[in-house]
């Protein structure tokens, strides 16, 4: 198992170099000077040679690269060309936000996922199947900044339940204060991961209703619950699996509902730099936002075979 | 081998198309999305003959009229422009931006994924190591990233997403078209001395277009959700150009006044996408014989 | 083996080798086929028997062409083959095969007529020619072309398609065809009548078989010669008759007791031998059958085996056929 | 003691049909037997015969919604078709268990073999986790697994095809059932490993007093391990009696082409009289003999009604309208 770890662990390096490389050349498809990116306009004659150097602008682009990863690396992920403060210290604060949302809204997602499919699995073809498919593909296919909207009208615009904009004010709001805040976007983001969540459990439990082993069980006379769980224990390492990409897809794809909410994240985050062109502070969050996806994926195939012995771990 | 006489050609029974086609048909949650789609694709091209406005002409005193207002079915946007109107000529974009990067990709990573999965090997690798790299970013992320590096614009929009739909595409035909590869039929055409273009036109082709082709659709259902998207942060259509999504941000605003009208031109890509998806739903099961 | 050899086949061998599950560890290797040597006589047919993981199907694919081997020769006619393109393309003209899987081996998306057109087609026939192939062939493996040209393989029932795949094997006219494990997925009353019809064949068309089975009494009926395979070596190889009448080989023994007896009232009593096969990554060493064999010595842990003659072309692969091998038992089995 | 103790299985009229998109399919028609304690029947056909379903039907473990059963099974004083939920669950497993014809199928990949035995044997006889892993260590040595103690906490894939369904045959037996029902379960196996298997399975039906019916389409495995034969086509049973006479002295036209069929020692070279055609359409079944089509005795009678069994010598039963000894 340790070498199991082991290996998945220096797999995953050579995909953080080329995550990194991709976030590097991605900057050089930016038409135009990249000096003039990473530079205010009114920068002098001095700035621009010592910026040059420092960042090794001089040199050819794989020396280039090779300056930036070291940077990177001893953790200067440059500055911010909008607020002038260091990238990776804009970054830490954002993703804090972005991180609880996520979390939130991968809970939900996966309480509704996993219960809905279930039901639908073990009632395949009924009624209450067609109803639970159809909230399950609905949550795949709705734009989730149109639901955000949709969401802020109901129960902000009409009912007045949750608030509409931003995180919790203040230095230290309460835990039920900030939940409030964090409802509407938390829902909207889990649309989707409810949804395929949903669609992959029930998928995966009316399979394994039709194995020859569960037919063993009930020849053996197995109940009902004996048998929720023989197949509880066969979905769960798909269902981890799934449900660890939908958590980096809900991190990255938070960018478009914290823009709808303002949610001070790291979605909101880019959508600025973008907006002002701030190429070191896009450049950095793109980088974290992936490596952080790397991580996830290096967490669920560790923990997947823990969970699945038919995974083979030497 | 000389032939007195051209042999009779045997009764024909359905094909497999024929008979996908024949289930689908009978479906009739799918023929619904597929009459929608046309409906919409219909109208997107018909746009100047029955949109009753021009979409970039306003009226101040006509601003936000809720829908039902006569003469403006479905209201008009905070600019007073007419909004069937809009919704109309905006489907063009929306769904050429959503398409468009669909059908590149798909031909692009398709064929990668066909050569990757029949050859095996090195290119394998090489073709599926470079699709893991892209997988390891999110697909929102990098389409919002290679858009928004290259700057707002439709053609970036295109662009970005034709990039971010490739390596999916890359992997579904890989797999698929290993699968078949591995079947002894593949192995009998080679037997009688079929040359590998051959395989893969006759044998391979035949079957693997089935799963990609659910595979595409649905991928047109996340395509049109995520270029509408570019638009509404600001990386797409430029105003005053009609598109849903940028249409979706300039009313943001309206949710307090006339939160109807704001939600309309998400009710379309809503509907698109889900015709999307249920068509590709409807497709598998379609397919799905024994 | 008294007729010309039309296939020849010397010192086959084929290894495998797996991913390597680790860094550090050593990529393990399947020994799928060593050392295999065989004639196949113009007209006769030669049955190739053995369990799971013996490399028979492994040999039938090496001596189709359809990988290459590590070691050994493939002879045509007494030509050696040639292993360009060009020339595997025109060996394989002679050499055809049917697989086990009636339907994996048919593609889904076309007709049973298209099926069979296709080998001609690829041999530059045109489209109505190939048509007519086709209809005559179907016609003769008993599959009427007006009922049955046009379906897909889906609406045909298991043995109607492996007449499709015997048809197909026979389109491009060839002079041997292999049978891996062709008909054991069928019914018994469907396969007497396939096995009917490929004697039926094989006399009507001058064909020469190979037949591969787990069946001993299956091959033994439609066999001339047999090779018995254990762990991708050959145990024993000799003239159906003689290998059946006189077994030699403590293992063909063994798979030989292991056939039910079909008499109530005469049934085995012990088993002929105990456990399975060991799997073929990394095999035994000395000789493969040591682990399960009751007669195994000293020698038999560590030294492979030389074939020997016993009787009028029978070979053998055993210690105790060799009086100088040191086995106990040498030279009085 | 005239008093006839009644059979420990007693099936009769049983029909089982299938409702699915392209019609009812009728499975089995009409079947009876019965089986005393201690006996083995063995059930021979070939695919589609309605052998497995007819296995299944005594455990009801065919799927509710879409099996239509009909008839009656009385299974060790128990009415089968009349058992509620809770007492269908003790008789399954506890008065009858099965063994499957794949066992890397039938064993839940990610439950070691001693838990699997354990939970069974937990939940039939209620005994504490301790005593039900000894009893799975117990039955694994009885089914001669090496190293059973080892084997306990391995999971399925870990295990060899031989050792996969000895494995399986533990399970089965964990609970001392009275009846056991083995369907094909030597089929997917190695011809040296299933004598192994057949010669356990005979040894421990033997040893522990079971009833067993082994299904099967080999007519040399039925001819290694039953003591009365039944063989079936198209859902009906055709023929049935000791296993000596049903070989021997086969009396339906089917019984002696399954048998013509069956390639052995003394066939070399003759051609083999085999049965042409092939089985019904069981979504189409005509009135008569199920096996006309194909037989060269049928006469017209045949085709207008199904001849009902009829016995020949004591025990031995066939349904032939025209078969002469």
């Amino acid at each position: 198992m340790v070498r199991y770890i082991l290996k998945r662990l220096i797999l995953s390096v050579p995909i953080a170099l080329a995550v990194s490389v991709l976030c590097f050349v991605l900057v050089q498809l930016a038409p135009g000077d990249p000096l003039s990116l990473v530079l205010p306009a009114d920068a002098t004659q001095a700035m621009i040679d010592q910026t040059k150097q420092r960042y090794g602008l001089d040199k050819p682009l794989p020396l280039q690269y090779l300056y930036w990863l070291g940077n990177i690396l001893t953790g200067d992920f440059g500055t911010s060309i909008s607020t002038g403060r260091p990238v990776l210290s804009e970054i830490g604060i954002a993703i804090s936000y972005s991180l609880a949302l996520a979390g939130l809204a991968s809970l939900f997602g996966l309480v509704l996922g996993i219960t809905f499919g279930f039901v639908a699995g073990y009632r395949i073809g009924t009624p209450t199947d067609k109803i639970v498919s159809a909230i399950a593909i609905s949550g795949v296919s709705v734009p989730h900044y149109w639901l955000g909207m949709v969401l802020v009208i109901i129960f902000s615009v009409n009912l007045n339940a949750f608030p509409a904009m931003g995180a919790a004010p203040g230095a230290h709001p309460g835990w039920l204060e900030q939940l409030r805040y964090m409802m509407l976007p938390a829902l909207t983001l889990a649309a989707m991961p409810m949804g395929i969540v949903t669609r992959s459990v029930r998928a995966l439990v009316a399979e394994t209703l039709g194995m020859d082993y569960v037919t063993a069980l009930v020849a053996r006379g197995a109940t009902p619950f004996d048998i929720f769980l023989h197949i509880a224990k066969n979905a769960a390492p798909t269902a981890l699996a799934v449900i660890g990409v939908q958590m980096g897809y809900l991190m990255a794809g938070s960018i478009l509902v914290e823009t709808v909410f303002s949610w001070p994240g790291t979605g909101l985050m880019l959508n600025g730099a973008i907006l002002q062109r701030d190429i070191p502070l896009l450049q950095g969050t793109i980088l974290v936002l992936a490596l952080f996806f790397v991580v996830l994926n290096l967490i669920v195939d560790i923990v997947q075979p823990l969970l699945d012995p038919r995974i083979k771990r030497t | 081998m000389t032939l007195a006489f051209d042999p009779p050609v045997a009764r024909a029974s359905l094909g497999y198309w024929a008979g996908v086609s024949r289930r689908l048909r009978r479906d009739t949650v799918s023929m619904v999305c597929l009459v929608v789609l046309l409906l919409i694709i219909a109208a997107a091209i018909c746009a100047p003959l029955i949109a009753p406005y021009d979409p970039s002409v306003g009226s101040v005193v006509r601003r936000l009229r809720p829908v039902g207002t006569p003469g403006h079915l479905l209201g008009t946007d905070d600019l007073g422009r007419d909004m069937l109107t809009r919704l109309l000529y905006g489907a063009r974009l929306s769904l050429i931006m959503g398409i468009v990067p669909v059908c590149i990709a798909l031909v692009i990573g398709g064929s990668l994924g066909m050569l990757a999965g029949f050859v095996g090997g090195r290119v394998n690798t090489v073709v599926m190591r470079t699709a893991d790299v892209f997988f390891a970013f999110p697909s929102v992320l990098l389409a919002i990233a290679i858009a928004g590096i290259l700057g707002a614009g439709v053609v970036n929009s295109i662009v970005a997403l034709t990039i971010v739909l490739i390596p999916p595409l890359v992997r579904v035909s890989e797999s698929a078209t290993a699968q078949v590869s591995a079947l002894d039929f593949v192995e009998a055409a080679r037997a009688s001395g079929a040359r590998d273009t051959t395989i893969l036109r006759v044998h391979v082709l035949s079957n693997i277009l089935g799963p990609v082709l659910v595979y595409t659709t649905s991928l047109f259902s996340v395509a049109v959700i995520l270029a509408s998207g570019l638009s509404f942060i600001g990386l797409g259509a430029k105003p005053p150009t009609p598109e849903w999504g940028l249409m979706l941000n300039n009313l943001r605003n309206a949710i307090y006044s006339q939160p109807l009208v704001a939600a309309l031109p998400g009710v379309l890509i809503f509907v698109v996408s889900l015709s999307f998806n249920l068509l590709a739903d409807g497709l598998r099961s379609a397919m799905d014989v024994r | 083996m008294s007729a010309r050899p039309i296939l020849s086949v010397e010192g086959l061998s084929k290894q495998f080798v797996l991913r390597s599950e680790g860094f550090g560890v050593p990529p393990r290797t399947v020994q799928a086929v060593s050392n295999v040597s065989l004639d196949l006589g113009e007209g006769h047919t030669l049955g190739i028997v053995g369990e799971s993981g013996c490399g028979k199907s492994t040999t039938a694919r090496l001596l189709m062409g359809l990988i290459r081997p590590d070691a050994g020769s493939i002879r045509l006619d007494g030509r050696e083959i040639d292993r360009s393109a060009r020339g595997l393309t025109e060996f394989r003209r002679y050499v055809q095969m049917v697989f086990q899987d009636s339907s994996a081996s048919l593609n889904p998306r076309l007709t049973i007529e298209a099926s069979v057109m296709f080998g001609p087609m690829v041999h530059g026939v045109a489209r109505p020619a190939a048509r007519a192939i086709a209809h005559r062939l179907l016609d003769r493996v008993g599959l009427e072309p007006m009922r049955f040209a046009g379906r897909y393989p889906h609406e045909l029932s298991g043995g109607q398609r492996q007449r499709v795949n015997i048809a197909r094997a026979l389109a491009l006219e060839p002079r041997i065809v292999i049978f891996d494990e062709a008909v054991s997925a069928l019914d018994k009353s469907i396969e007497a009548q396939v096995l009917n019809l490929l004697l039926d064949l094989k006399a009507d068309l001058k064909l020469s078989y190979i037949f591969i089975s787990h069946d001993l009494n299956v091959v033994r009926y439609i066999s001339d010669d047999v090779l018995v395979m254990y762990l991708g070596e050959v145990v024993e190889y000799g003239p159906a008759a003689s290998i059946y009448a006189r077994p030699t080989h403590p293992y063909t023994r063994a798979l030989l007791a292991s056939m039910p007896s079909l008499d109530p009232d005469r049934r085995t009593t012990a088993p002929p031998i105990t456990g399975d096969p060991p799997s073929p990554i990394e095999p035994p060493p000395g000789c493969r059958f040591h682990t399960r064999c009751a007669l195994a010595d000293e020698v038999c842990r560590s030294a492979k085996p030389a074939s020997s003659s016993c009787g009028a072309q029978h070979f053998v692969s055993c210690h105790m056929l060799d009086p100088r091998s040191g086995h106990r038992q040498a030279g009085q089995p | 003691m005239s008093e006839r103790v009644a059979p420990l299985l007693d099936v009769r009229d049983l029909n089982v049909a299938f409702s699915g998109e392209r019609g009812t399919v009728h499975a089995v028609n009409g079947v009876s037997f019965q089986l005393e304690a201690g006996r083995v029947l063995g059930l021979l056909g070939e695919s589609g015969s309605g052998k497995s379903v007819t296995m299944r039907a005594l455990l009801r473990i065919l799927p509710e919604n879409r099996a239509r059963i009909s008839g009656s099974i009385h299974c060790n004083g128990r009415d089968v078709l009349a058992l509620n939920r809770r007492d269908l669950n003790s008789f399954r497993g506890g008065d009858v268990a099965m063994i499957f014809q794949d066992p890397g199928v039938a064993l839940d990949p990610v439950f070691t073999i001693g838990n699997q035995i354990a939970d069974t044997v937990i939940r039939h006889k209620g005994v504490s986790r301790q005593v039900a892993r000894a009893r799975a260590l117990e039955m694994l040595d009885l089914v001669r697994i090496p190293s059973a103690r080892r084997r306990l906490d391995n999971y399925p894939h870990e295990l060899s095809g031989d050792m996969r369904q000895r494995a399986m045959i533990a399970l089965a037996l964990s609970c001392s059932p009275r009846l056991l029902l083995a369907d094909e379960p030597t089929t997917a196996l190695d011809a040296t490993v299933q004598i192994q298997v057949i010669l356990l399975l005979r040894e421990l039906q033997k040893d522990l007093g079971m009833a067993a019916i082994f299904v099967t389409h080999d007519v040399g495995v039925a001819a290694e391990i039953s003591d009365d034969i039944a063989v079936m086509y198209a859902g009906r049973i055709v023929e049935l009696g000791p296993a000596r006479d049903v070989i021997k002295r086969p009396r339906h036209p089917y019984t002696r082409g399954l048998l013509a069929s069956t390639i052995h020692a003394e066939s070399h070279g003759a051609r083999i009289a085999g049965i042409p055609g092939s089985p019904p359409d069981l979504a189409r079944l005509q009135e008569g003999c199920a096996f006309a089509p194909r037989c060269t005795l049928a006469g017209p009678e045949c085709r207008l009604k199904g001849p009902e069994l009829a016995q020949d010598s004591p025990g031995h039963h066939f349904a032939c309208f025209r078969s002469m000894p």
